[in-house]
């Protein structure tokens, strides 16, 4: 096993990624940039080095500089955790060719996944379902005016390179297409630097089903069961739960199964997760690999009892899988719920501030991976996530249940979160009745409105505030100091300016 | 004494009357509040009411108003008559100026002193964690200042771009 | 089920009773004394009812009190919790005859077992071994000269009607026995009102272990497999694991036939232990039966999955166990740490006082279950249990490991905690080669100073502190009043004076 | 700044200089201590070393001293000059007083104005978290006062039965 690693990445993420390192045995190097000088992941790690300015490409996308602060520390592995350059080949490749050990599949292998109809092809000829369309890219009118009259109307126009919903356009009638093409290409060219698209078939209110597998060095694949990701926000998962409500064991069986041979078709190493989409009628096809650690990864560690990033940890320092297929248990069901820095009542817009009070919930089966604490100011320039709050109960109802009572007792006060939205959401009858699919929020909960029920004992509790704050102080058990500081005496100052 | 609270968009009035030992009661709308206070800790207040559960309540104050947590839910509860001062200060309703809706980054800048732009036409662009942001012209005018650069910072309420209204537009 | 139920407790096992309560869509009465007012059970349950004086024998002993708040309130059933009330006959006779259901076994089960010598006939007559020794209570000393010769020496003198090491005595030679027994004779008596002993013969360096088991009120009796309890200072378990160490499949099928076989004998409803001494060579034998819940329940719930209190109050409403002994699945390494307020350099002095700072452990695999907050008092009066921080891993040291990294992300400030001394415990080389029995912590920690390492960097944090203290306030974010309160110009006031 | 400070029973002069914006050194017997610290809340300090991990540090001041949690490690932090002038106010050791070891209640009194004792006889028995602790007379002598009764609370420092030594043992 590696004696000390660095995570090239921050946040919840980062913190999650430490905890499993520590609990190993192995140190840990954080990166961050000068507005992350505290943040949770540079506390919590065994050293930190700071890459220089907020902006990504000056820090946390910043390959040359990453590298330089794993030798310059002595970590032998770089774990990349989410987003940044989790899924970047030329980082995975640059890891390697400093001698290091890249946490992830190789450079290869991502890059094959990471161009959507290569993955297609790759799938289609290692036997596994993808939805019906073209296994190319092209953008000569004609050829996608006759592809689309093979694939039938509604489809999709979908980029070759992309993910996240960019480049994305659904075309319900011929007419519809050169310009929506066009228009794609065009966001994809701008999203991803490659302006290249293809067309698939437009399923109707599919549910997000992914496999979760592991792949040692030698061979050996599992799948460690599905999760459910059809609630979902502009194209961003906000719920996940697992099981899923839409799968019998025969289903999940023969899902599962073609989970593991997409991973054998790419030659996959390392933990991945295989996306597919469910139609109604138990037909599913293969959507895409993410070829790294997935946020929503505690839901499936809660059900199998494993631990992914030791596992992560364990395959990039060459060990064999210890179990097979058989041996990996599914119990019970977990819930995640992933707590953003937005405005649910306000289009989801980001709401970056300080976390003036953070209070975490706890007990039986609940699990907090948080990245955040009181006074810390929440940084514009990344990815809103705070913290994912994970329970898991005997069934889908017990963990619906805690899920709520998690919700209700965390508080989080300075910037607007969708805690109370995830609430009604996991409490609406579809979703107790487990009927979900990609368009279930913007089909039922385009208009929510928090409950204004609880307004006036705010107002209340306002009023009261005003009168008690003073003695609020006075009863903390702290005791105050008259004389001026020194460094109040030097003048004001901050860390990192 | 008197309070007149915001929460959203909705306006409400509080009576509120201390009395000793941290009892006090509460009139807001059709509900009365009665009971006793107590502040255990910064930024928490635990409230037993009269015939009714215990409220638990967490604060956090901002210049904005108070963060209120209970029975959890979260709020910011403002100070109405401020929060009309401050609106009022900025000129209004905001859908008219050139903003952003989060605090963000400005990643790009294409308004120009002295352009001409037609309503709608894309002038900054600014990004909040990860999202993009494209500001335009609320209306047709001139350009008559650029109040920011790519890389600066901008919150709710900065005009980043001024702009004279086209004199047959002006109302639109 | 029921719609209202009252807790009959405090601290973190309401706190705990209640969170699955609120999950079950259960309704919770709390039950406080004065200087509870504001403690975390009572703002935690749905009402709360004051009993009176801070004296236990005023407030959480005063059955009457408990009893017309349930009434009351209008609960329909009453949770004992531990400790207090909950192995106590008249207690569970009285909630019977005013017409409520007691969440736990009948009073008549309880009154039985809660004789020792009473339970340890029973239980040779079921057909479970017992320590080898006396099976009702004497106090001739000829006769009890007469058993300890069949019986050998070394031998213990119990209490028959006690527990927790009160009245208990280990005999090295026939000249010691008279007064010996005098002496645990009256030390019984004076504890428990009851002064009745018996002999039975001293096992050297045992280990304790105790099954879970569930009884239903048709007759089904499962059994949650162990827990090994051996660490235990003052005869009080502080940290406790499962599995044990100790057993092998063929021992733990064994000694969990006799536990269901004990709970057979008793007629046992609802969920309880059996408690069994393990000696070096892998004989056991009954010791006791806690009629309750333990503190020590979430390590079984962490390995089966199981919610106990769920399962009781499922029992409590009559329903049949839905699962049989072969469908309880095992899983992995679960580990409890117990955080009192006590002083472990020393001797475990209780350390009541306020909270002045805390700060929760969280992440992948622990749980609290926290009885506790920032800012509140920790009255004198009753039992100084703070919480339960557990966790779980995928085997046993990679809980140890997990349970390090919790204990040091967990803050407490104001009270003395054995947080630091229980961290050395479980990373002893004894304790990691399983290597526990009861005397442990007596064998191996008598002498335990904290490490004096970090103690210059707590100096150089005081100056840190003086220094920047006032910067800290300015910093938060809060705005601060210059106007006097209206209640600052009323006087000073507190709550429940 | 020159700090003698008190942990447990051990003492260490800690010399401090603070700097600009927040840096600092210090030196505590062989070591030495570089770095820049921040305050971001109450209760917290983080402190950056030069060429060291962080130092994430929460405390908590009360009369008695500071309490301090760094590096998985709670401290009550004293100041050794205060420590001494608080001891030699209560009289010194303890050992000879009848006064409880921790905050405790009173649950039963046997002593009595007036009644002779002689060492090692039960005088208090106090009550703390479940456990009872025995008071005993620390010598021989005279009972003179009995400063409290069943039922009262009581803390470490709080002489609860004054006793004046018999001549013949009173430096026994």
């Amino acid at each position: 096993m590696f004696d000390k690693i660095l995570i090239a990445n921050r946040g919840e993420i980062a913190v999650r990624i430490m905890r499993t390192a520590r609990e190993m045995g192995v140190r840990t190097v954080a990166v961050y940039s000068t507005v992350d000088a505290l943040a949770l992941h540079v506390l919590t790690a065994d050293e930190a080095v700071c890459l220089g300015d907020p902006e990504p490409a000056q820090s946390y996308l910043h390959i040359e500089k990453i590298i330089a602060a794993a030798r310059q520390t002595g970590a032998q592995a770089v774990h990349p955790g989410y987003g940044f350059l989790a899924e970047n080949p030329a980082f995975a490749q640059a890891v390697v060719d400093a001698g290091l050990v890249f946490i992830g599949p190789p450079a290869s292998v991502m890059a094959q996944l990471g161009d959507k109809t290569q993955a297609r092809r790759l799938m289609q000829t290692g036997g596994v379902p993808i939805i019906p369309g073209m296994t190319s890219a092209d953008d000569d009118p004609a050829r996608l005016a006759e592809a689309a009259e093979e694939i039938g109307y509604p489809l999709l126009i979908k980029a070759a390179a992309g993910g996240g919903g960019k480049g994305m356009r659904v075309v319900h009638a011929p007419g519809e297409l050169a310009a929506a093409a066009k228009q794609a290409a065009s966001e994809a060219k701008s999203a991803f630097g490659d302006g290249s698209i293809y067309l698939e078939k437009y399923l109707a209110k599919p549910r997000h089903i992914e496999f979760q597998i592991l792949a040692d060095a030698h061979g050996n694949v599992v799948h460690l069961y599905e999760r459910e990701c059809s609630i979902q926000r502009r194209h961003q998962k906000i719920i996940e739960e697992t099981p899923s409500p839409a799968l019998n064991d025969a289903l999940r069986a023969r899902m599962g199964e073609a989970a593991v041979a997409a991973a054998k078709a790419a030659g996959y190493v390392n933990a991945g997760t295989v996306e597919f989409l469910l139609n109604g009628d138990g037909e599913f096809y293969f959507l895409e690999v993410n070829t790294r650690l997935q946020v929503e990864h505690p839901i499936t560690e809660a059900i199998t009892g494993l631990d992914l990033v030791r596992r992560q940890l364990n395959i990039a320092a060459g060990e064999p899988l210890p179990f097979a297929q058989d041996d990996i248990p599914q119990r019970g069901h977990a819930i995640e719920c992933r707590i953003y820095a937005e405005d649910p009542e306000n289009n989801f817009l980001p709401s970056p501030g300080k976390i003036l009070f953070h209070r975490e919930p706890t007990g039986p089966g609940v699990r907090l991976d948080n990245g955040v604490y009181t006074g810390f100011e929440v940084p514009v320039q990344y990815d809103p996530i705070l913290g994912k709050l994970v329970t898991w109960a005997e069934d889908r109802p017990a963990a619906i249940a805690r899920m709520t009572r998690a919700l209700s007792e965390c508080v989080i006060l300075g910037v607007k979160t969708p805690i109370e939205y995830m609430r009604a959401v996991i409490n609406a009858p579809a979703f107790v009745a487990g009927d979900t699919y990609t368009d279930f929020l913007a089909e039922h909960f385009a208009a929510w409105q928090p409950d204004a029920d609880a307004d006036n004992a705010a107002r209340l509790a306002y009023a009261l505030h005003e009168t008690l704050a003073p003695a609020a102080s006075a009863s903390a058990g702290e005791t105050r100091r008259e004389a001026p500081s020194p460094w109040q005496t030097l003048g004001h100052w901050h860390l990192g300016k | 004494m008197q309070y007149k609270l915001k929460i959203g968009e909705s306006i409400a009035n509080l009576e509120f009357t201390p009395a000793e030992k941290g009892r006090f009661s509460a009139r807001v709308g059709d509900e009365t509040f009665a009971g006793q206070a107590h502040a255990p800790q910064p930024h928490r207040l635990q409230v037993q009411l009269d015939g009714a559960p215990a409220l638990d309540v967490y604060t956090a104050s901002t210049p904005e108003g108070l963060w209120v947590w209970t029975q959890g839910r979260a709020r910011l509860v403002r100070d109405a008559e401020q929060t009309k001062r401050r609106t009022s200060r900025r000129g209004g309703g905001g859908a008219k100026e050139v903003t952003p809706p989060t605090p963000a980054t400005v990643v790009a800048v294409t308004a120009e002193v002295g352009q001409r732009v037609a309503k709608g036409d894309a002038l900054v662009v600014v990004s909040a964690m990860k999202m993009e942001f494209t500001l335009t012209a609320p209306y047709a005018g001139e350009v008559t200042a650029v109040n920011t650069k790519v890389g600066e910072k901008a919150n709710p309420g900065d005009i980043l771009v001024e702009i004279a209204p086209a004199e047959e537009q002006s109302d639109g």
